[in-house]
């Protein structure tokens, strides 16, 4: 509960900063504060109370193969968030180097890092 | 009746009403003179004109259709006189009035003035094209309270046949549409004034600054046949007007003496008023005498 | 200021937004039955104890398989934007002399870590992720060690296409060896002995291709960062 | 009760490092601190049994992440001041 | 069956390889990149062709050898084999296209568009969710790095926005993955549409996320500034590609969600993609940037298909339909909005205005009309079919604020689409000849254009069931198209001998009464004119053809049989006309009104057709309409429609420009036959309309006043141009007014009156046309007081106008003086007497501009410069001899043609005992009215008495002195403006003086207040788009919030 709360709200510190800071890189770690939350907020789902991590030692249980997961089903969390988390982080982090990527363009053709120099298409 | 008889009973009845046309325009120009206190013209001097014009020998043209506008502009005016039963009850001086109704003389009016209008164009002269722009300027504008006029007698009568409407007339002067739907009347007889361009609505002709209007360029025989159209056209309409408003005529007497009063009318009213602008006389016409049309409809409607 | 103010109530509207979901959130007692089923499964029909792995790299492998390629995407996409001008190689401060000599003793110790963990990732926690990141950094540690550290760009694309495609392809084996429904089944390979390095079928093969290819990306995409980013 | 106890701490730790991470002047200490907000992060995923993940964020959340953004940073150094700096 | 992971295997080894065979040849990885996309393309193709020809019940196929849930499943069925297709094809267009721009770009840029692709294909595929957001991923990512081909401060800072949004999305998404999977415990699509969850409140805003991930990627206004700066600074092809494949793709997984979501949230949806569609095309009103112009065109699209799919559940739709429906307008929308951005590309003008050196590229106009017409919705593209569609469903079902929302969200769509291709048609352009075009760069356009034209057809032949004929105007372009090179004489006459055999082998016997009687007006009436065409020296490309499509729909307006036949003639008919009236010289303007006008009409008439019970294939409609009855909203919408083809006051103002800027020939048509179609659509109205009329005798008081008043005014505008063809527009207007007002009596004489009026109007209206047509070719100028004395160099001319004018006015003996008759007595016998009197003013009121016309043309001093003024040309004269002639014989033999039109009337309305013929004498005997006309006779009198007196100056005036126009009593000096002192400028400026108030152009005034008013709309909207990201990102998130609020879902 704790760490989804945690999760939540880094979430929205994340948006704070993207609505908020005029500079390019901070904006980009708004957006990494926020994916950092959405981790929590996911692996916190797939916490079951009082189970170990989802694999197969010799903590579990001693048995092998078949039998093994048989009994290691009442004793582990669900592995599926965490396979979720995993792909998430490895995107985040893809994300961010992209726009960080823009960013340095940005700079290099605008001379500029304030998101405001950037306006000049509307309407 | 063959064919024959009725051409020509047609004809005499042409002849009848052209010089009674004639002598009427005479008579007018007399009066108008006598008014201002001149000695004027004799009362035949429209006939002198008229043989004189045909006698002379160089006419000039401008081309077909100047040739043809004064035909265009004769066969105008004995066209409405044909579609009119001239006598009521008479089989002789009913003319071809089987060819149509009141709409169809209404709308064959137009014919000669028209005719003319073109003719007077290729002329190439600026006052004909003036005089006639005002010309059909004033004539939209009388039209309406005439045609609402006529309308409220083909709503009274439930007809537009101008022999039935004359028939619905017969039985004493307490029957003329003249008594029976005084607002028609009134209207009609406003819109004739336009009609007859006689002051205040004579700026068509505008004798002091566009030369005689229309015809500025005509002369010799294409002016006598204008002239003698004058005098057909002017007694058809009054013939018209008789037969719609004032009971018709049952013989020729009753005919001329009907006709005069009617076209005394309008000369009376032209001697005493003086002219008025054409955007003038447009208000004037789509004001109270079209009021006035809309009211005789109205009446019959309540 | 009034843009503040909607920043502000954008801000409790978002967090209004999430309440319910923390209202209604409890940590439940038992797992429900697709983690169950995973759980089971993984040791039944893959023989691996690694429920996650299983997850990964068996199961939602195309998962993975998209994930390999958004960092590839990523890395061409970097690679793009800071497109390195010829013989325009930006100047590095040299690092220090105990960061070169340290740098030459531990790249290759944390190299043959970072193949440990993306080997093993049937077995323990960790895998093919973690494992081409610590790889990465071995690359990292020589890029900040050495100023002329060139690395050849030939081996990380040659590494990057042979296990981008070596890991497509053991998909397709499985699609072809196994038909239809197959697509990166790992039991084409045989299933092995409980717990050992060599079993759960193809998986560590297909980790090690996903652990080589991250190390190349990573490295790749550091490479790209630290070059001079083009024309100015 | 002690775990509960280490998150509790963790999770604070973690919002005043990501609320530092807006709200500091320099751009660098907030790379630095959303690295430590990673950190945390992957501290509380070994706690709630998520081996995985933790090695995962702890490798490329904070380690991988704030080396590309200080790469990064590197390359903008010089950059016309920034209402943020 | 073709394992969809082919697909996404070619995609991954292709990707991967392309670095590597890079260091080879760049050439090898464009090799790669292209085979790539061609063999996926081809798998797709295969599988369709699986679907139809072999057993293809089986779509799904599942990962690593397990079943869904555990595993994951990809779905490989019709829609999307057909969808990947699609995206493939255009992947590999797209890749042509910027052959040259990635072969420079380096090699990431390659990799990166065969990944776009696999994002998009596995984006269609998967039927997991989660796997759905890798490959959003995926896509976006690829598209964002697309973004920066153009290595622009513009686009650059463009891509970051869509970052930031994207961003936001993806989180938002990945957030309510997240919580609705631990509702529901699966994240496969199947597992999770059979699973009953109770719909708590966390449990719907996990759903509400993850849904409005998906809105946010498409785009929505407002909430799309980024996705607009986009499209404008993007590399055009990239544009294209977000436009079409990135859209299609997300659109796609978008419909597949849908089945997870809560029933309330679809109207939600539904509400939003409505807002967006209207509001994009609002906004895009005032734009001028070509890019970005199909920036909001294209959200709006994508707006409209999400109302389509989320909205129409709830009429009970089928769910194919629904389908049927969105994949119509978005096949369109794909191809042709990706069609114009490629040609945007190509032009490399930044603004619309600067379009118009697409006239000297023939291709490249013909590429840009197509896919403009496409979008617009017109036949016979998908989208006409599928606005068809959803027309029906919301008028039947009663949706009527979404009827509205569309079809006004159409019109402004067409508004500034159609503004942009007439900017591109026009002809006073001055701009240099081009260089040669990027031949490479048109193949894709190219190709997208054929494709267009297949799927048309095969929506069209496969799903519905037209009558044949429906493809005649379509062949008879195509024919005519390909003989285009030939001369023009024989393009002529070949179309006149295909009109003449197919109307009178094929349309003639299959209609009667009525039918006929407008088969003569609408196709005979088109066939003479089409002589007067044939004068041109040049081979006037594009002519011959876009007349034969406008005569051949004309026909089968009359033999359309179905609702949907009749509206599809109906828009041909309006389209062709549309393209010929932009072949006048500076006609862009003018069209833009009348394809404005008349599209509101055709909107209108679509709603009505939508409301009426279906008719049956096979008889014509016209036959059918006696036996139908319809409602009151019906007739409204309907008679409205019909109301503005025809020009009727209040919506007739694209008619004066629309004749006058037309070429003067299609004037002719326009006004003589075109505006026919109208009255001929307001006739089945009136019958189908019977029992409605019959209850609401205010509907027919305020028709008879509006066509009363339409005559009125019509004929007060022309007394005062100074226009020929204006004029003559005019008195068009005032003399349809009449046949409104006739037909607006609903009694058997009224209708005669009516049908009469049609007629003669075609004769005499195409007579005078085509004269005036020989005398602007002659004069080169349309003002009247620059032309003068033309009867002596134009007799004939001349005399074809005198016809006219008389027959216009009514004067006896000609032809119109029967019409005149007819409407009045049939007013007065009706007791319409008001209406009647107005009506006599109005044409008493002809007099003038008809004098008017006639004097100031041929009468009166001749201009010098006109002294070398040859007659009109042989071609132009054959028509007008023809209608001469017509004319002439159905003034003396009226029976000829009024015997017939009342035996059609009595059909609908039977004939009165009281109106009866003897001989030539047509008798009125009604209780309340008599009356008679005897069009023979007045005929023959007059003839005599015009022969007599010509006689008489013929014998009198043996030696008539011919003079010199100028031989007059008449001088003064010439000043300097000579026309401002011409008696024939501003020739009745008294009657403007006492009427000149009535014709202050209010309606003009408000229709332009309407433009105004939207346009400021469009101005205030827009600059919600402040170009700051951060102000997007905001309205995204306020976008959101108040969708929630507004939805109630907490």
């Amino acid at each position: 509960m704790i760490i989804l709360i945690t999760g939540l709200l880094l979430i929205i510190i994340g948006f704070w900063a993207m609505l908020t800071r005029k500079n390019l890189i901070r904006i980009i770690i708004g957006f990494a504060v926020m994916d950092t939350g959405i981790n929590i907020v996911l692996v916190a789902i797939g916490y079951v109370k009082g189970k170990t991590a989802p694999i197969i030692d010799k903590a579990v249980t001693m048995a092998q193969g078949a039998e093994a997961g048989i009994q290691a089903v009442d004793k582990v969390v669900d592995p599926v968030p965490s396979a979720l988390v995993l792909t998430a982080i490895v995107i985040g982090l893809a994300v961010t180097a992209l726009m960080l990527a823009y960013a340095i363009r940005m700079y290099k053709t605008g001379n500029s890092l304030d998101i405001d120099d950037f306006e000049e298409q509307k309407w | 009746m063959s064919l024959v008889t009725k051409l020509i009973w047609t004809f005499i009845s042409l002849g009848i009403v052209t010089i009674w046309g004639l002598t009427l325009t005479g008579i007018v120009a007399k009066i108008f003179a006598r008014v201002q206190g001149r000695l004027g013209p004799p009362v035949w001097q429209p006939f002198i004109d008229i043989i004189k014009n045909n006698a002379k020998r160089t006419a000039v043209s401008h081309g077909i259709m100047f040739y043809l506008g004064p035909v265009f502009r004769i066969a105008g005016g004995i066209g409405t006189y044909m579609f009119i039963p001239a006598i009521y009850g008479s089989l002789y001086f009913s003319n071809f009035s089987v060819s149509g109704d009141v709409f169809l003389v209404m709308y064959f009016i137009f014919f000669g003035q028209l005719g003319m209008a073109l003719g007077a164009g290729e002329g190439g002269h600026p006052y004909s094209a003036i005089g006639v722009a005002r010309g059909l300027a004033q004539m939209t504008a009388f039209e309406v309270p005439f045609a609402l006029s006529v309308i409220s007698l083909a709503v009274q009568y439930h007809t537009l046949n101008i022999t039935e409407i004359v028939a619905a007339q017969q039985g004493g002067i307490l029957s003329w549409t003249l008594f029976t739907n005084p607002l028609a009347v009134i209207a009609a007889m406003i819109a004739m004034l336009g009609m007859n361009m006689y002051n205040p609505f004579s700026v068509v002709i505008a004798p002091q600054e566009t030369p005689i209007g229309p015809p500025t360029e005509y002369s010799a025989s294409f002016l006598g046949m204008l002239a003698t159209n004058r005098g057909i056209f002017n007694a058809a309409k009054m013939v018209l007007f008789m037969n719609l408003y004032f009971g018709g005529a049952t013989n020729l007497v009753e005919m001329i003496v009907k006709t005069f009063c009617i076209y005394f009318f309008s000369v009376f009213i032209g001697v005493a008023f003086p002219r008025f602008k054409t955007e003038d006389a447009i208000r004037f016409f789509l004001k109270v005498p079209t009021l006035v049309g809309i009211l005789a409809i109205a009446v019959f409607l309540i | 200021m009034i843009k503040y103010i909607l920043i502000f109530l954008v801000l409790i509207g978002m967090a209004w937004l999430f309440f319910p979901l923390v209202v209604e959130f409890f940590t439940p007692d038992i797992t429900n039955n697709l983690a169950a089923n995973y759980v089971f499964g993984s040791a039944a029909d893959l023989n691996m104890p690694n429920a996650v792995t299983a997850v990964v790299v068996t199961y939602r492998g195309l998962d993975t398989l998209g994930e390999v390629t958004v960092l590839f995407l990523a890395t061409a996409g970097v690679g793009f934007f800071l497109k390195r001008k010829k013989h325009m190689e930006g100047i590095r401060r040299p690092g220090s002399e105990i960061l070169k000599t340290g740098s030459e003793i531990l790249a290759p110790l944390i190299i043959i870590f970072g193949i440990y963990i993306f080997t093993h990732g049937h077995l323990t926690p960790g895998g093919g992720f973690p494992g081409g990141v610590v790889m990465a950094s071995a690359f990292l540690l020589l890029l900040m060690a050495n100023e002329n550290f060139g690395f050849s760009h030939g081996i990380i694309n040659l590494t990057e296409t042979i296990s981008g495609i070596g890991y497509v392809l053991i998909g397709i084996t499985g699609l072809v060896l196994l038909g239809l429904n197959h697509f990166l089944d790992p039991r084409w390979l045989g299933l092995g002995q409980w717990g050992r390095l060599f079993s759960a079928g193809a998986v560590p093969l297909i980790y090690s291709f996903i652990g080589l290819k991250v190390g190349a990306e990573m490295s790749g995409l550091l490479d790209s960062l630290q070059s001079d980013g083009g024309e100015q | 009760m002690a775990e509960n106890i280490l998150i509790i701490v963790l999770s604070t730790i973690s919002l005043i490092a990501a609320v530092f991470a807006v709200v500091t002047k320099k751009t660098i200490n907030a790379i630095i601190s959303s690295g430590v907000v990673s950190l945390m992060a992957s501290i509380t995923f070994l706690l709630v049994a998520a081996p995985d993940v933790a090695m995962t964020e702890a490798a490329i959340g904070s380690g991988l992440t704030t080396v590309v953004f200080l790469y990064a940073l590197k390359h903008v150094r010089g950059q016309r001041s920034s209402r943020d700096d | 069956m073709v394992n969809p992971l082919y697909l996404i295997a070619v995609f991954l080894i292709g990707a991967f390889l392309v670095p590597f065979v890079d260091r080879a040849d760049r050439r090898l990885s464009l090799g790669v990149m292209y085979f790539s996309l061609l063999y996926t393309a081809s798998l797709s193709l295969m599988r369709l062709w699986q679907l139809f020809f072999t057993n293809g019940n089986e779509t799904q196929v599942f990962t690593a050898g397990f079943q869904p849930p555990l595993s994951i499943a990809l779905s490989f069925g019709f829609k999307e084999a057909l969808l990947t297709f699609l995206v493939n094809l255009t992947g590999f267009l797209s890749g042509v296209y910027l052959a040259k721009k990635l072969g420079k770009s380096g090699v990431q840029s390659i990799s990166i568009l065969l990944l776009l692709m696999l994002g998009a294909n596995g984006l269609i595929l998967t039927r997991d969710i989660f796997n759905g957001f890798v490959f959003l991923e995926i896509l976006s990512i690829a598209t964002y790095a697309l973004i920066g081909l153009k290595s622009k401060k513009n686009a650059l800072a463009a891509g970051f926005k869509y970052m930031m949004a994207g961003g936001l999305a993806s989180a938002l998404l990945l957030i309510g993955i997240a919580f609705a999977y631990r509702y529901s415990g699966t994240l496969n699509l199947d597992t999770w549409g059979r699973l009953l969850i109770p719909m708590t409140l966390g449990y719907k805003i996990a759903l509400f996320m993850i849904i409005m991930a998906f809105v946010i990627e498409l785009k929505p206004f407002p909430a799309n500034g980024w996705a607009l700066d986009v499209y404008q600074s993007a590399h055009s092809g990239v544009s294209s590609l977000i436009a079409s494949v990135h859209t299609g793709a997300v659109l796609y997984f978008f419909y597949k969600l849908l089945p997870l979501m809560p029933y309330e949230f679809l109207p939600l949806l539904a509400g939003t993609g409505l807002v967006s569609f209207l509001l994009s095309n609002l906004t895009a009103l005032r734009q001028k940037n070509a890019a970005r112009l199909l920036g909001y065109s294209s959200t709006a699209q994508t707006g409209l298909l999400m109302f389509v799919l989320t909205g129409l559940y709830r009429y009970n739709v089928h769910p194919s339909l629904v389908l049927f429906i969105a994949g119509g307008l978005f096949f369109t929308n794909f191809i042709a909005k990706s069609g114009l951005f490629w040609l945007a590309g190509i032009i490399k003008e930044k603004t619309t205005e600067k379009w118009s050196i697409l006239r000297k590229q023939p291709l490249l106009l013909v590429l840009f009309g197509v896919f403009i017409l496409a979008l617009t919705g017109l036949p016979p593209f998908p989208a006409f079919f599928a606005k068809w569609e959803i027309i029906q469903i919301l008028a039947q079902q009663g949706g009527w604020v979404a009827l509205t929302a569309i079809l006004l969200g159409s019109l402004l769509e067409a508004a500034y689409l159609l503004r942009w291709f007439g900017l591109a048609v026009r002809q006073n352009s001055d701009e240099p000849e081009t260089a040669s075009l990027p031949y490479l760069k048109l193949i894709p356009p190219l190709i997208g254009t054929i494709l267009l034209f297949a799927l048309s057809l095969f929506m069209g032949s496969q799903l519905y069931v037209l009558s044949e004929f429906m493809y005649f105007p379509l062949l008879a372009l195509l024919v005519f198209s390909i003989l285009d090179c030939c001369p023009l004489k024989l393009k002529g006459l070949l179309l006149v001998a295909a009109i003449g055999l197919w109307g009178w082998f094929s349309v003639w016997p299959r209609l009667m009464g009525i039918g006929q009687l407008f088969g003569l007006v609408l196709i005979g009436g088109a066939l003479v004119q089409v002589f007067g065409f044939l004068h041109h020296k040049g081979r006037e490309a594009g002519l011959i053809p876009l007349l034969a499509m406008l005569i051949f729909s004309l026909g089968n307006l009359l033999t359309a049989s179905t609702k949907l036949d009749f509206f599809l003639t109906w828009e041909f008919m309006t389209l062709s006309s549309y393209l010929l009236i932009m072949r006048g010289k500076s006609s862009h303007k003018a069209a833009l009104s009348y394809i404005l006008f008349s599209l509101g009409g055709a909107y209108l008439i679509l709603t009505g057709l939508s409301l009426m019970p279906p008719f049956s294939p096979g008889m014509a409609f016209y036959l059918q309409s006696g036996f139908h009855s319809i409602g009151l909203v019906s007739t409204i919408l309907l008679g409205i429609g019909f109301l503005i083809k025809t020009g009727a006051l209040g919506v007739h103002v694209w008619l004066p420009d629309a004749y006058a800027e037309a070429e003067n020939e299609f004037t002719s048509v326009l006004s003589s036959v075109l505006s026919k179609a109208g009255v001929f659509g307001l006739l089945l109205v009136l019958v189908m309309a019977k029992d409605v009329l019959a209850a609401n005798n205010l509907l027919l008081d305020a028709l008879s006043w509006l066509g009363v008043f339409t005559a009125f005014f019509g004929a007060l505008m022309a007394v005062f141009q100074e226009d020929v063809k204006k004029l003559l527009a005019y008195s068009s207007m005032s003399q349809l007014g009449y046949i409104i007002l006739g037909f607006a009596l609903m009694s058997h004489l009224g209708w005669v009156s009516g049908l009469y009026l049609t007629f003669t109007h075609l004769f005499f209206k195409a007579l005078i046309f085509m004269a005036i047509a020989g005398v602007i070719l002659r004069t080169g100028t349309r003002n009247m007081y620059e032309m003068g004395g033309l009867i002596k160099k134009m007799p004939i001319s001349y005399i074809s106008v005198l016809m006219g004018i008389i027959a216009v006015s009514g004067v006896p003996p000609l032809s119109g003086f029967g019409s005149k008759w007819f409407i009045y007595t049939s007013l007065i016998e009706q007791g319409h007497y008001f209406q009647a009197g107005l009506a006599f003013f109005a044409s008493a009121i002809a007099f003038l501009y008809l004098y008017r016309l006639i004097h100031t043309v041929f009468l009166g001093q001749p201009k010098p410069s006109q002294q070398n003024v040859k007659e009109a040309p042989f071609w132009l004269i054959i028509p007008q001899a023809i209608f001469i002639m017509v004319i002439m014989g159905i003034s003396l033999f009226p029976n000829y043609i009024t015997k017939p039109i009342s035996s059609a009337v009595s059909i609908f309305i039977e004939k009165p005992d009281w109106l009866s013929w003897t001989g030539y004498n047509i008798t009125l005997n009604s209780p309340v009215l008599h009356g008679n006309w005897n069009g023979n006779l007045v005929m023959l009198v007059t003839m005599g008495v015009f022969g007599f007196p010509l006689l008489w100056l013929l014998l009198i005036n043996a030696r008539t002195q011919k003079v010199k126009q100028f031989n007059i009593v008449f001088a003064a000096e010439r000043p300097y403006k000579p026309w401002t002192t011409h008696f024939a400028h501003n020739m009745f400026a008294h009657y403007n003086k006492a009427l000149g108030w009535l014709i202050t152009p209010r309606i003009t005034a408000f229709w332009n207040g309407v433009t105004e008013w939207s346009h400021s709309l469009a101005a205030a909207f827009s600059h919600i788009y402040t170009g700051n990201g951060q102000t997007y990102l905001l309205h995204i998130f306020m976008y959101i919030l108040v969708i929630f609020i507004v939805g109630g879902i907490r």
